[in-house]
C-alpha cells in the first residue's frame, strides 16, 4: 500500500517537476538583457581598458549556453538526466549544483531553525489561546497572530534591523559568521553562526509564529469541541492525559502545513535574506537573475520547485504514517 | 409508473488508500412502483436504500439493470433526455438541515424552480407568489410565517415539511423520502408520515419510503408494498401488512423482532429471532447472503443463493431457503 | 557589542598577536566560497595586492598612464618608442610555498593571459598596443615587445597589469606546445585561425582552474573563508614580508552599500574602498573614534546622455536648454553628497584631469551655469513653444521628458527623480523610468529604447579611455583591425546617434576618429586632440555631466597607521598595494 | 480490583436541580427544578424531545455541564459520594469514571481516533490509579467477550475501525470496567439501526443484571425506555413532566405529553388511524415559558391556569405527574387520570384534522 | 412566535436592508471590528481621495532633506526634501488600486476554476487541479522577480493583472474543495433534482455559501497584494514612483540609510506603519466575515 501510493506520488512528482522546468527554462530564457554587457561595464568602470574588458567578456561566452533556444532546450534537459545542472556564469568554472548546495545551506539552517522555534512556540500559545479563547488574553493572542500572519516578512525583518542596527546595534546584519573562528565544532563558531543567525532566524519565526498560533488554535479549539474529550473528562482521566490526547489530536494536521512550509522554505527568504544579506538561496537568486546566470536561476527554480513537490509527499507519506485513520485506509474515502 | 429490473451498483473507490475495494451495494434489484402507488424499502444500515433511492431519482447512476418511467427506458437515452423522467421523481432528503440552503428564505428556495416552472409551462409571474403559498399551505405552513424565514429559524418539522414544498414545485409524480423522518422530533414524526399519506391520496403522487424502522412503512399507507433489502438484494416483498403480520425470511424477522415492545401497552412476540453475529459487509459467500447471521442456517444455504420469488403458501416473494412463519411482532395487551 | 574585537580574544588560528587588518575587496562585490583562488575568475578568491600579484601596481596618475609602483618586477626599463619593456624581479622573491619567483614564472603566466586576451596579450592579429614577443633573459629578467604595426600608448600599462602565478601549480593547465600555437596564431589563414581557435579554447580551461591551495607570492595567502567573510594571512616568504603591517586581513563581504555603512559606523573596517554615502550616514561614520577618510580622484564621471535620434534631443539647442535648466549643485547634494562633486561644465572628461589636460582652455568652454532665462532662450530656438506654463513640442505635441535610470543604483535614481522635479516646476513634463536592474538596462539604452538616461563618463587616466565613452562604440565608432568605423544611429549598438562629425571652432572634425588617435598619439598630440574633443563634447552636447565622483575612502586609525594621503596616487589601488609598499604600520 | 462486582447498587437523589446556558439573551434555565430518584438496582429511562434537557440532566449527574451553562441550583446525591454538585477538582475527577459511568451520546465518537482501545483502557487505569493493569485489560476482555466481541481485537483497533454498534459497546465497556455501580448512557442506540439498536439495549439490561447497577438511560425514543427501562420519567422543557414505574406510566400515561407522545409512535400493529403527531413543536432553551406549565403551548387540556401557574405534581402510587389538567380531574374525583382514550376524545372533539394539526406546529 | 411577518412579495429591499442591518450588528459585537471597519475605510477613502488634497507635483524643500519629523511634516521629509507623509497618502491609491485589481482577479479566477473543477468534477477536475498544483509549485516571488524583468508592470491594471494571475491558485483549491464539500449537501442536489440551471446553482446557491470564504479572500488577497508589489518595489525591480511605498521602503534603506542612521528612519517607518495598519484592519474585518454572511450568526 505504502510503497504504491510512494511510486504513484514519485511519478506525479517527476512529471511536475518536468513541467515546471520546462516553464521556466523559457521564461528564465526569455528574460533580457546580456551578461557580458553588465560585465563588460563593471570591468570598464573598475579601469580596465574597453579592448581588455571586451576580450575579458568573451572568455565568459565559453560559459553560456549555446544553440537555439530549442537546442539549449535539449541540452539541459538532458543534463538534467545526468543530474547536471550546468556551469554558473557568475562564477564560471563552477558547477551550478555546488553554488546552489552552498547556498542552500545557509537558507535551510536558519529557516528551518526559525520554522522549528516558531513551529514551537506557536503551537504552545496557540494551545493556549485556544483555552483562553473567549478571555481577553486569548483575542490579544489571536488578533497578534492574525496580524503577524498577515504582515509581510520584509516588513518584520525592516523592523527588527531598524531596532538592532540603529537604535540598538547589538546584532551583525550581515554574514554567517566570523572568520576568524575555525570552522568545526567548537564554541566560538558555533556561538557566532548563532549570533550571526539571529536577526534572520528571528524575523523568519516572527512571521511564520502567527501562522502556527492561528492554526493550533483552530485546531485545538476543533479537537475541544470533539466528543472524544468530553467523554476523557467524564471517565475521570486525569488532566495531563486528557491534555496530550488534545495535543496529539491538534497537532497533527499540523504536522502536514509544518512539511509543507519546509518545502516552501527553499524559496521562502528572499525579503530576510535581501534585508539582512544572509547568504543564501535568495541572495544568490538575486544575484543570478542581476547577472542572467540563467543555468543558476534555472537550477534554484528547480531546487525550490523540487523541495516544495518533495515537501508534498512527505507530507503526504507522513500523515500516512501517523493517522491510523489513513494507515488503513478509512480516512481517505 | 416506474419500474426497475435487476438493478446493480458497484462502488469501487477510485484513488487513495482504498484504491480497488468494492463495495456491491446493489445486486439486482427489481422494483415497481405505480402511479399513486407506495413502496417502502426496509434494511439495516448499508445495505443499499439510499443507493436505489437515489438511482431512482436519478441523482446516481446505476452499472446494469433498466429503469423504466413510464413506459420509456432510460438507458437508451443520453443523460440529456433522461433529466425530464428524473425531474418527476423528486428526493427528500434524510436531513432537513442540509436540505435548505441557509443563506435563503424559504421565499427564495421556493421561487427558483417555481419560476422556471412558471416559464416552462407558461404561466404568469403572479402565479409564482400564489403557488408557493399555496404549496406551504399544502404542506400546513403558513406562508406568512414561513416565506421571509431563513432555515435556521425554523424547526426541524417545518423545515422537512418546506423540503417536500419544494418538492412539489414541480408536480413531481413520485417523491422519494430516504429516512425522511428519522432526524425529526418523535412528537412531529408522525405529522410527516401522515402529510406524506395526504399527498398521495389528494395529489396522487406515489411515494417510496426509505426507512430502517418497519413500524413507520405503515404509515405511507395501508396499500403501500414492502421491499426487505438485506446486503443490495431483495429479500422479502410483499404487502406491508402481510409482511408485518407474516414475515418468512429470518432477515425480516429479525428486523421486525428488534423494534422495542412498550412493554406495559405491548408483548414481545414468541419467536423473536436474533442475528447470531453482526453485520459483515465484506464477507463473500457463495450462499444466502445472511446464512452467516441466520440462527437457522442449514448446510444448503452456505452455497446455495436463493433468488425472490413466490415460495408456496406465502402471498410475499421472499428469498429464503427454509421460509416459515414465525410470529415474531409485538402485540397490543388485551388483543392478542 | 560588535564582533570587530572579540576574535582577536577568542583565538582565531594564524599568527594571532600581529594586526588583524580588516577590508573590503572593492572590485568585487561578493565574496564566493565556490570561486577558484585564480586572479583571471571574476569570482576567484584572488584578492588584488593581497594573494593575486601584478607585475606591478599603476600609480593612476592623471594625464600618463604608465607610472607604476614596483610588484612582482622590482624594476623595469621602458624603451623610449614604447616598443618593449624589460622587467627585473625581486631577486629574493619566493612563493608561499618557498619556491622561487622565476622568469620562467612570468611567462607561464603570459601564456595564460593570451588566452584570456588582456590588453597587451591579445592573439587577434592587429590588436593595438597587443605584444609580439616574450624573451626570458635571464632567471629574474623578461622582456616583452609591442607588436609595432599597431601601437598602443597603454602597452606597459597592458604588460604591468597581467597578474603572475607559479607554473609548478597551474602547469597542467597549458600544453608545452602553447608558444609554437601562438606563433602560429598571429599569422594568417586557416592554420592560424585553427590556432586561435585552440587557445582560445584554452580560456575556459584557465578560467575555471582551481588550485587547492593558495600559493601566492603576494603579501599574503588565503587561509579560509565563508560566505561573508574570507581570512588571509601573511606570506613569510613574500620580498618585503618584513615591512608588512598586519599579520592577517579579513576581508568582508558585502552585496549592498548599507552593509559597508555598519561596518564603517561599528568601526569595524581599517579601510573601505569608496561607496555612495547619504550625507547622514557619513556624519555617523565620521563620529565613530579613529574613522576618517581620504579624498583622492576618481576617474569617473555621471553623464546624462541623450538619444539623439529621438525628437527633440536631436535638437543641439534643446539639449543646451536643458544644460542650463538642471541645478547640478542641488542634484549632486541630494544624490552624492560625499561621493561627487558637481560639475562644473560638460567636456567628457573628470574636473581634475581636464584642468591638467585642458590648462587654461578650460576656462573657455561653456560652463552651463543655471540660467534659467538661457533655458528659454535655448528651447526658443529649437522651436519649442511655452504653452500656459507648459513647454511643448515644436509640433504643439506637449514634451514629455523620461530620463531611464537601473532600479538599483539608488543614487542615481535619486538625482534623475531630482532632475524631474527640477525641470518639472520648469513646466517641462518629467519623469523618471527605471529598469529592473542594470544588463537589463544596458540591453534597453543599446536598443535605444530610452530619450534620456544616464551613462558614466570620463573613465580614465588613458585619454582614450576618457572619451571612448563619448566617442566610441555607443556614439557609432569603432575600431576593427586598426581601422575605425562609423555605425548609422540606431546600428551596432550606436545608441546616443550623435553627428559623425562636429563643428568646433569653425572646423569640422570626427570625434570618434580623434579619439582612435588617442590610442597612438602621444604628448602634445595628445593634449591638442583632448582640447578639441572636450569643445566638441562641450558644444554638442552628447551628454551633460552631473557630477565628477571623489574616491572617498574609509580608514580608521585606532590600529593601523600609514594610510596614504588625500589626493594620494595610490588611492586607486587597493589597500592590499599599500600593505605591500610597506607603507601600513601597526599602532 | 476485584472481578466479581459486589453488589452495591448506589442510591441516586437528585433534587431541585437547576441548569442555566449563559446566551446572548442572558442566562436561561435548560433544566429548571428537577427532582429524580434513581433506586438503586433499577435502570431508569428519561424520554424527552430533542432539547428537553436530557444531555443537561446526565451531565449534571456527573457535576459535568460544559460552559456557558453551569448548574444554578439544586443537589445531586449519590450513596457513597454525596453531593456531586459540590465536588470539585481531584476529587470530582476520581468520581468519574471509578463510580459514575457515562456512555456518551454520540458515542461513535467517544474514543481518540488515534489511540487503540486498549490504551485508552490503559490511560483510564492509571487515571484512577488502578495497581493491577493486567487485572484491567482482563476485565475489560471479559466484558467485550460477555457483549459478544472478541476482546483482544478489540482492544487492538482503532475507533475508526469498530462498526457504531462495536464503539457504543466499547463506549460501555470502558464506563462499567472500573466498577462504577452508577452508569448513565445518554442516546445509546440513535443512529444505529434497528438490529443494532436490540443488541444494545439487551446488553445493556444484562449487564446491568449481572453487575447490580443504577442505570440511567436517555433517549428521545420511548420504544426503548420501555424495552429497557424499570422506571421511567418524561422530561418536556427542563422538566421532568412524569415519571413513574414504566409499566405504570405507559399503560396509564397521565401527563397530556406523555400521552400525546405515546400516541404519536408509530407502531406495527393496531390502527394507524389511531396515531396522530403532536401539534406545536418541542420548545428550545429561548421558547421556554417561564411561568405556568412548560407544554400548555401544545397541550389540548390547557387551562387559564397553566398560563402562571407551576403545576403542581400529583402523586398516584409511585408515580406523579406535574399537571394542573391531571390535578384537577384527581379534584374532580375522576377515578386517577384521564385515560388516554378520553384524551382522544378531546383531541376529537375539537375536530384537528391531520393538516391542521400540524399548521399549528407554527404557532 | 410572535415575530412580524414580511410580506412574502416585496422583501428583496427589506431584505437588504436586514442585510445591512446585521452587519451593522456583528460590527457592534466587538469594537474591534468597528476599530478595523474604520481602518479599512480610512484606507480606502484616502486611496480614492487623499491625492486630491496635494498638488501635483509635490513640493519640495532641498534645505531639508532627510528632515526629522515635525508638525510640517510628521512623518519627516525623503531625499529630495518631499513631505512623506504627503508621498505615503498619494502613493497609496497606487498601492490599493493594483491590490483591489489582485484581489478581483485572484478571486474572480480562483472562485471561477474552483467552483468549475468542483462543479464539474472527472476529466476537467483532474486537469484544472493539476494546473493549479502546478502552478501552486512554481515558486511565486521568485517568479515575478524574474517576470518583472520580462514585463514592465507600468500601470497598476497590470501589476494587478500580472499578481492576480499568480495568486489565484490558492483560492482555486480551496474553493474546489468547498464546492465538492457543499456539492455532497442535500441543497444543491435538490436544486439539481429540480433541474434548476447550473448558473442558478453556481451563483445563487453554491456563491453565497460560499460568500465569507470568497470574502476572507479577497481581503487577505488585497493584503497579499499589497505585500507583492510593495515588495517588488522594495527590491528595486519595479519602475520608479517616487511616492510609491516600496520604493519609500527601497530609497529608506538602499538609499538614505535608515538601517545604519536614524535620520532616515521616518521615512522607512511611514510606509512600514501603513502596512501594519493595514494589515490590522483588515484582519480585524476579516473575523467578521464569517458571521456577517452567515444569516444566523448575523441576527444572533
Ligand atoms: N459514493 C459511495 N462510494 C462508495 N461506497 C458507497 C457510496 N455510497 C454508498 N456506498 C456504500 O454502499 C453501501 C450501501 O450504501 P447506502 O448508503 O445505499 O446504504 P443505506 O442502506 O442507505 O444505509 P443507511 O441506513 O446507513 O443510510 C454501503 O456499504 C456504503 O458504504
Ligand atoms: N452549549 C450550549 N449553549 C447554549 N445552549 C445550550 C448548550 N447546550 C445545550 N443548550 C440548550 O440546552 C437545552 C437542553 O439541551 P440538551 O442537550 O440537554 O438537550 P437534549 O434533550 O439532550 O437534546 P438532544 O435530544 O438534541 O440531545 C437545549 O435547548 C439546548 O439548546
Ligand atoms: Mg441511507
Ligand atoms: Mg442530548
Amino acid at each position: 500500500m505504502f510503497a504504491r501510493r510512494l511510486a504513484g506520488h514519485l511519478a506525479r512528482g517527476l512529471v511536475m517537476i518536468l513541467v515546471v522546468t520546462t516553464v521556466s527554462f523559457f521564461v528564465i530564457r526569455s528574460v533580457p538583457g546580456d551578461p557580458m554587457a553588465a560585465r563588460y561595464e563593471k570591468l570598464v568602470e573598475q579601469g580596465m581598458s574597453p579592448g581588455a574588458a571586451q576580450r575579458a567578456v568573451e572568455v565568459l561566452y565559453g560559459f553560456a549556453p549555446t544553440g537555439g533556444l530549442w537546442q539549449q532546450y535539449v541540452d539541459y534537459m538532458s543534463g538534467l538526466l545526468r543530474l547536471d545542472l550546468g556551469q554558473s556564469l557568475l562564477v564560471p568554472g563552477v558547477s551550478v549544483s555546488t553554488v546552489l548546495f552552498s547556498a542552500a545551506k545557509w537558507t535551510v539552517l536558519p529557516v528551518l531553525a526559525g520554522t522549528l522555534l516558531s513551529f514551537l512556540i506557536g503551537v504552545v500559545m496557540g494551545v493556549y489561546a485556544a483555552i483562553r479563547r473567549s478571555g481577553r488574553l486569548g483575542d490579544i493572542l489571536a488578533i497578534s497572530g492574525s496580524l503577524l500572519h498577515g504582515v509581510p516578512q520584509y516588513v518584520l525583518a525592516l523592523l527588527l534591523g531598524a531596532v538592532f542596527t540603529t537604535l540598538l546595534p547589538i546584532l551583525p546584519t550581515s554574514g554567517t559568521a566570523d572568520i576568524m573562528f575555525e570552522p568545526g565544532f567548537n564554541a566560538g563558531y558555533i556561538g557566532s553562526l548563532i549570533e550571526y543567525a539571529t536577526l534572520p532566524v528571528l524575523t523568519y519565526a516572527l512571521a511564520s509564529y502567527g501562522g502556527w498560533i492561528l492554526a493550533m488554535k483552530s485546531s485545538v479549539v476543533t479537537v475541544l469541541g470533539d466528543d472524544f474529550i468530553l467523554a476523557a473528562e467524564l471517565r475521570g482521566i486525569k488532566r495531563g492525559i486528557v491534555f496530550r490526547y488534545v495535543a496529539r489530536n491538534a497537532i497533527l494536521p499540523l504536522f502536514t502545513i509544518l512539511a509543507l512550509s519546509l518545502g516552501m522554505l527553499f524559496g521562502g527568504a528572499i525579503f530576510i535574506e535581501r534585508i539582512f544579506n544572509y547568504p543564501g538561496l535568495g541572495l544568490m537568486l538575486i544575484d543570478g537573475i542581476n547577472n542572467r546566470d540563467y543555468a543558476l536561476m534555472g537550477g534554484a527554480f528547480l531546487l525550490i520547485t523540487a523541495a516544495i513537490i518533495v515537501a508534498n509527499i512527505v507530507a503526504d507519506l507522513f500523515y500516512t504514517v501517523i493517522d491510523p485513520r489513513v494507515r488503513s485506509g478509512e480516512g481517505a474515502a | 409508473m416506474i419500474t426497475g429490473k435487476n438493478i446493480t451498483k458497484t462502488f469501487r473507490q477510485r484513488g487513495g488508500v482504498l484504491a480497488g475495494r468494492e463495495v456491491r451495494a446493489l445486486r439486482g434489484v427489481d422494483f415497481a412502483i405505480e402511479k399513486g402507488g407506495a413502496a417502502s424499502f426496509i434494511g439495516e444500515s448499508g445495505c443499499g436504500k439510499t443507493t436505489l433511492g437515489r438511482i431512482i431519482a436519478g441523482l446516481e447512476t446505476h452499472d446494469s439493470g433498466e429503469i423504466t418511467i413510464d413506459g420509456t427506458p432510460m438507458s437508451p437515452l443520453k443523460p440529456r433526455h433522461r433529466e425530464p423522467y428524473f425531474r418527476r421523481i423528486q428526493l427528500i432528503h434524510q436531513d432537513p438541515y442540509s436540505a435548505l440552503n441557509p443563506t435563503r428564505t424559504i421565499h427564495q428556495t421556493l421561487n427558483a424552480p417555481l419560476v422556471l416552472r412558471a416559464r416552462q409551462t407558461g404561466r404568469p409571474r403572479s402565479w409564482v407568489d400564489e403557488r408557493a403559498e399555496e404549496l406551504l399551505a399544502l404542506v400546513g405552513l403558513d406562508p406568512a410565517y414561513v416565506l421571509p424565514r431563513y432555515p435556521h429559524q425554523l424547526s426541524g418539522g417545518m423545515r422537512q415539511r418546506v423540503v417536500i414544498a419544494r418538492a412539489l414545485t414541480v408536480d413531481p409524480d413520485m417523491l422519494v423520502a430516504d429516512e425522511a423522518v428519522s432526524m425529526i422530533d418523535v412528537s412531529l414524526r408522525l405529522g410527516i408520515l401522515a402529510l406524506l399519506k395526504d399527498l398521495r391520496e389528494r395529489l396522487g403522487v406515489s411515494v417510496l419510503f426509505i426507512t430502517h424502522d418497519v413500524a413507520t412503512a405503515r404509515y405511507i399507507g395501508d396499500d403501500g408494498e414492502l421491499y426487505v433489502i438485506y446486503r443490495g438484494q431483495v429479500v422479502e416483498r410483499g404487502h406491508v401488512e402481510t409482511i408485518i403480520s407474516a414475515p418468512v425470511h429470518p432477515y425480516t424477522q429479525s428486523l421486525l423482532s428488534a423494534i422495542p415492545v412498550l412493554h406495559g401497552l405491548e408483548q414481545p412476540g414468541e419467536q423473536r429471532v436474533v442475528p447470531t453475529e453482526a453485520l459483515d459487509e465484506s464477507h463473500h459467500d457463495a450462499g444466502c447472503l445472511f446464512a452467516r447471521r441466520c440462527p437457522f442456517r442449514t448446510e444448503r444455504c452456505e452455497s446455495e443463493l436463493p433468488v425472490l420469488g413466490h415460495g408456496e403458501g406465502t402471498p410475499q416473494e421472499h428469498a429464503c431457503l427454509h421460509p416459515e412463519r414465525r410470529s415474531v411482532v409485538a402485540t397490543p395487551i388485551g388483543r392478542g | 557589542g560588535s564582533t570587530g574585537d572579540k576574535p582577536a580574544a577568542s583565538g582565531g588560528s594564524g599568527g594571532s598577536g600581529g594586526g588583524l587588518y580588516t577590508t573590503i575587496d572593492g572590485l568585487k562585490p561578493g565574496l564566493d566560497v565556490n570561486g577558484p583562488i585564480n586572479p583571471w575568475n571574476p569570482k576567484g578568491n584572488a584578492f588584488v595586492g593581497l594573494n593575486a600579484m601584478r607585475i606591478a601596481w599603476s600609480k593612476n596618475h592623471m594625464t600618463d598612464p604608465n607610472q607604476f609602483y614596483p610588484g612582482i618586477a622590482e624594476s623595469w626599463e621602458i624603451a623610449p618608442d614604447n616598443s618593449s619593456i624589460t622587467l627585473h624581479l625581486h631577486p629574493d622573491n619566493k612563493w608561499s610555498d618557498g619556491k622561487p619567483v622565476t622568469a620562467e614564472d612570468v611567462k607561464f603566466s603570459i601564456a595564460l593571459a593570451y588566452t584570456q586576451g588582456s590588453t597587451a596579450f591579445a592573439i587577434d592579429p592587429g590588436a593595438a598596443g597587443a605584444a609580439s614577443e616574450v624573451e626570458v633573459v635571464d632567471d629574474k629578467t623578461v622582456k616583452i615587445t609591442q607588436d609595432m604595426d599597431n601601437p598602443s600608448v597603454t602597452f606597459v600599462r597592458g604588460v604591468m597589469d597581467s597578474y603572475i602565478v607559479p607554473q609548478h601549480v597551474w602547469s597542467s593547465v597549458l600544453t608545452a606546445d602553447f608558444w609554437d600555437k601562438l606563433k602560429a596564431a598571429r599569422g594568417e589563414g586557416a592554420e592560424a585561425e585553427k590556432a586561435r581557435e585552440e587557445i582560445t579554447a584554452l580560456s575556459e580551461k584557465v578560467l575555471a582552474f582551481a588550485p587547492p591551495k593558495d600559493v601566492s607570492a603576494g603579501p599574503f595567502t588565503l587561509e579560509r573563508m565563508n560566505p561573508s567573510e574570507a581570512l588571509l594571512v601573511k606570506n613569510k616568504n613574500f620580498y618585503n614580508a618584513a615591512n608588512v603591517g598586519p599579520d592577517q586581513v579579513k576581508l568582508l563581504n558585502y552585496t549592498g552599500n548599507e552593509q559597508i555603512w555598519n561596518y564603517l559606523i561599528a568601526g569595524k573596517l581599517d579601510n573601505a574602498p569608496f561607496t555612495a554615502v547619504p550625507a547622514d550616514v557619513m556624519k555617523r561614520i565620521s563620529s565613530t573614534p579613529g574613522n576618517g577618510v581620504i579624498k583622492g580622484y576618481s576617474p569617473v564621471s555621471l553623464g546624462m546622455a541623450f538619444n539623439q535620434a529621438k525628437k527633440p534631443y536631436d535638437n543641439v539647442h534643446v539639449r543646451r536648454g536643458l544644460a542650463y535648466l538642471i541645478n547640478r549643485d542641488e542634484i549632486t547634494k541630494i544624490a552624492s553628497p560625499e561621493g561627487g562633486t558637481p560639475a562644473l561644465t560638460t567636456t567628457g572628461i573628470h574636473q581634475k584631469p581636464a584642468a591638467e589636460w585642458l590648462g587654461a582652455d578650460l576656462a573657455t568652454l561653456e560652463p552651463y551655469k543655471l540660467d534659467a532665462a538661457k533655458a528659454e532662450e535655448e528651447f526658443k530656438k529649437a522651436g519649442l513653444k511655452k504653452d500656459g506654463g507648459k513647454w511643448t513640442l515644436p509640433d504643439g505635441t506637449p514634451w514629455k521628458f523620461t530620463v531611464n535610470v537601473p532600479a538599483p543604483f539608488s543614487d542615481w535614481i535619486s538625482g534623475a527623480k531630482a532632475i524631474t522635479s527640477q525641470l518639472t516646476e520648469a513646466g517641462i513634463d518629467a519623469e523618471v523610468v527605471t529598469t529592473a536592474d542594470y544588463p537589463l538596462y544596458l540591453k534597453e539604452i543599446a536598443e535605444g529604447k530610452y530619450d534620456v538616461g544616464f551613462w558614466l563618463i570620463a573613465l580614465g587616466p588613458a585619454p582614450y579611455n576618457i572619451y571612448q565613452r563619448l566617442y566610441g562604440a555607443s556614439n557609432g565608432w569603432s575600431i576593427l583591425g586598426g581601422k575605425i568605423k562609423h555605425a548609422e544611429p540606431g546600428k551596432n549598438g550606436n545608441w546616443m546617434g550623435g553627428p559623425e562629425t562636429i563643428e568646433v571652432d569653425g572646423a569640422k572634425v570626427n570625434p570618434g576618429e580623434l579619439t582612435a588617435k588617442l590610442n597612438s598619439a602621444s604628448g602634445d598630440e595628445q593634449k591638442k586632440i583632448i582640447g578639441q574633443l572636450a569643445k566638441a563634447a562641450n558644444q554638442d552636447l552628447p551628454v551633460v555631466q552631473l557630477w565628477d565622483y571623489v574616491n572617498t575612502q574609509f580608514v580608521n586609525t585606532n590600529r593601523f597607521s600609514g594610510f596614504p594621503e588625500n589626493d594620494s596616487d595610490l588611492l586607486r589601488q587597493p589597500s592590499g598595494v599599500w600593505i605591500q609598499l610597506g607603507m601600513v604600520k601597526k599602532q | 480490583m476485584s472481578v466479581t462486582p459486589e453488589k452495591k447498587a448506589p442510591g441516586v437523589r437528585v433534587s431541585g436541580l437547576s441548569v442555566v446556558y449563559r446566551t446572548q439573551a442572558g442566562e436561561l434555565p435548560a433544566i429548571s427544578g428537577i427532582d429524580l430518584d434513581l433506586v438503586p438496582g433499577t435502570i431508569t429511562g428519561v424520554v424527552g424531545e430533542s432539547g428537553s434537557g436530557k444531555s443537561t440532566l446526565a451531565l449534571s449527574l456527573l457535576n459535568a455541564v460544559q460552559p456557558p451553562g453551569r448548574i444554578s441550583a439544586g443537589s445531586v446525591e449519590i450513596d457513597g459520594l454525596g453531593d456531586v454538585v459540590k465536588l470539585r477538582g481531584e476529587e470530582l475527577r476520581k468520581a468519574r469514571g471509578r463510580h459514575i459511568g457515562y456512555v456518551f451520546q454520540a458515542a461513535q465518537n467517544s474514543l481518540n481516533p488515534l489511540k487503540t482501545v486498549g490504551k485508552q483502557l490503559l490511560d483510564l487505569g492509571r487515571s484512577h490509579d488502578v495497581a493491577d493493569l493486567r487485572g484491567l485489560v482482563r476485565e475489560a476482555k471479559d466484558l467485550l467477550g460477555r457483549m459478544g466481541m472478541d476482546g483482544a481485537r478489540v482492544l487492538d483497533s482503532h475507533q475508526h475501525e469498530l462498526s457504531g454498534g462495536m464503539r457504543q459497546r466499547v463506549g460501555i465497556m470502558l464506563a462499567l470496567v472500573l466498577n462504577a455501580h452508577l452508569v448513565v448512557l445518554d442516546e445509546p442506540t440513535t443512529a444505529l439501526d434497528m438490529i443494532t439498536q436490540a443488541t444494545i439495549l439487551r446488553i445493556v439490561r444484562e449487564v446491568h443484571e449481572e453487575r447490580g447497577l443504577t442505570t440511567l438511560v436517555i433517549t428521545h425514543d420511548l420504544g426503548v425506555v420501555a424495552e429497557v427501562a424499570d422506571r421511567l420519567a418524561v422530561m418536556y422543557g427542563g422538566q421532568v413532566v412524569e415519571q413513574g414505574p414504566t409499566m405504570e406510566v405507559l399503560s396509564a400515561p397521565r401527563h397530556p405529553y406523555t400521552q400525546g407522545l405515546l400516541q404519536a409512535i408509530p407502531r406495527l400493529v393496531g390502527d394507524i388511524d389511531e396515531a396522530r403527531a403532536l401539534p406545536g413543536r418541542p420548545p428550545t432553551l429561548g421558547t421556554i415559558p417561564v411561568r405556568g406549565c412548560v407544554f400548555r403551548d401544545r397541550c389540548v387540556l390547557r387551562m387559564d391556569v397553566c398560563e402562571t401557574e407551576k403545576p403542581p405534581v400529583v402523586s398516584f402510587g409511585t408515580s406523579i405527574a406535574l399537571c394542573h389538567a391531571v390535578e384537577a380531574a384527581g379534584r374532580d374525583g375522576r377515578a386517577g387520570s384521564p385515560r388516554a382514550g378520553e384524551i382522544q376524545e378531546v383531541v376529537g372533539a375539537q375536530g384537528a384534522t391531520g393538516v391542521h394539526e400540524v399548521r399549528g406546529e407554527q404557532s | 412566535m410572535t415575530a412580524p411577518v414580511i410580506a412574502a412579495g416585496g422583501g428583496r429591499a427589506a431584505l437588504r436592508r436586514n442585510f445591512w442591518r446585521g452587519v451593522w450588528r456583528v460590527l457592534k459585537r466587538k469594537p474591534s471590528r468597528m476599530v478595523g471597519m474604520v481602518i479599512v475605510l480610512g484606507f480606502a477613502f484616502m486611496g480614492a481621495f487623499g491625492p486630491m488634497f496635494y498638488p501635483d507635483p509635490l513640493p519640495r524643500d532641498t534645505a531639508a532633506l532627510y528632515a526629522p519629523p515635525s508638525w510640517a511634516h510628521p512623518f519627516g521629509t525623503d531625499f529630495e526634501g518631499t513631505d512623506v507623509l504627503s508621498l505615503l497618502v498619494t502613493g497609496s491609491r497606487y498601492v490599493l488600486l493594483t491590490a483591489l485589481v489582485t484581489a478581483v482577479i485572484t478571486v474572480v479566477l480562483g472562485a471561477a476554476i474552483g467552483l468549475f473543477a468542483g462543479f464539474r468534477r472527472g476529466r476537467w477536475d483532474t486537469v484544472l487541479m493539476r494546473i493549479t498544483d502546478m502552478k501552486l509549485t512554481i515558486p511565486g516571488l521568485p517568479l515575478l522577480l524574474v517576470l518583472s524583468t520580462i514585463w514592465k508592470f507600468t500601470s497598476a491594471f497590470e501589476m494587478g493583472l500580472v499578481l492576480g494571475l499568480l495568486g489565484w491558485g490558492g483560492v482555486a483549491r480551496a474553493v474546489r474543495s468547498q464546492t465538492l464539500s457543499l456539492r455532497e449537501r442535500g441543497f444543491i442536489e435538490a436544486a439539481r433534482g429540480l433541474g434548476l440551471s447550473t448558473t442558478h446553482i453556481i451563483g445563487r446557491e453554491l456563491l453565497p455559501s460560499m460568500a465569507p470564504f470568497i470574502a476572507m479572500n479577497m481581503l487577505i488577497a488585497v493584503t497579499g497584494a499589497v505585500y507583492a508589489q510593495v515588495g517588488l518595489f522594495f527590491l528595486g525591480v519595479l519602475p520608479f514612483e517616487a511616492n510609491n511605498w516600496g520604493v519609500m521602503l527601497n530609497l529608506a534603506v538602499f538609499g538614505g540609510g535608515a538601517m545604519s542612521s536614524p535620520a532616515a528612519l521616518p521615512y522607512l517607518m511611514a510606509p512600514l506603519l501603513a502596512i501594519l495598519l493595514l494589515t490590522l484592519g483588515i484582519v480585524l474585518v476579516v473575523d467578521a466575515m464569517d458571521e456577517i454572511f452567515n444569516p444566523r450568526l448575523r441576527e444572533e
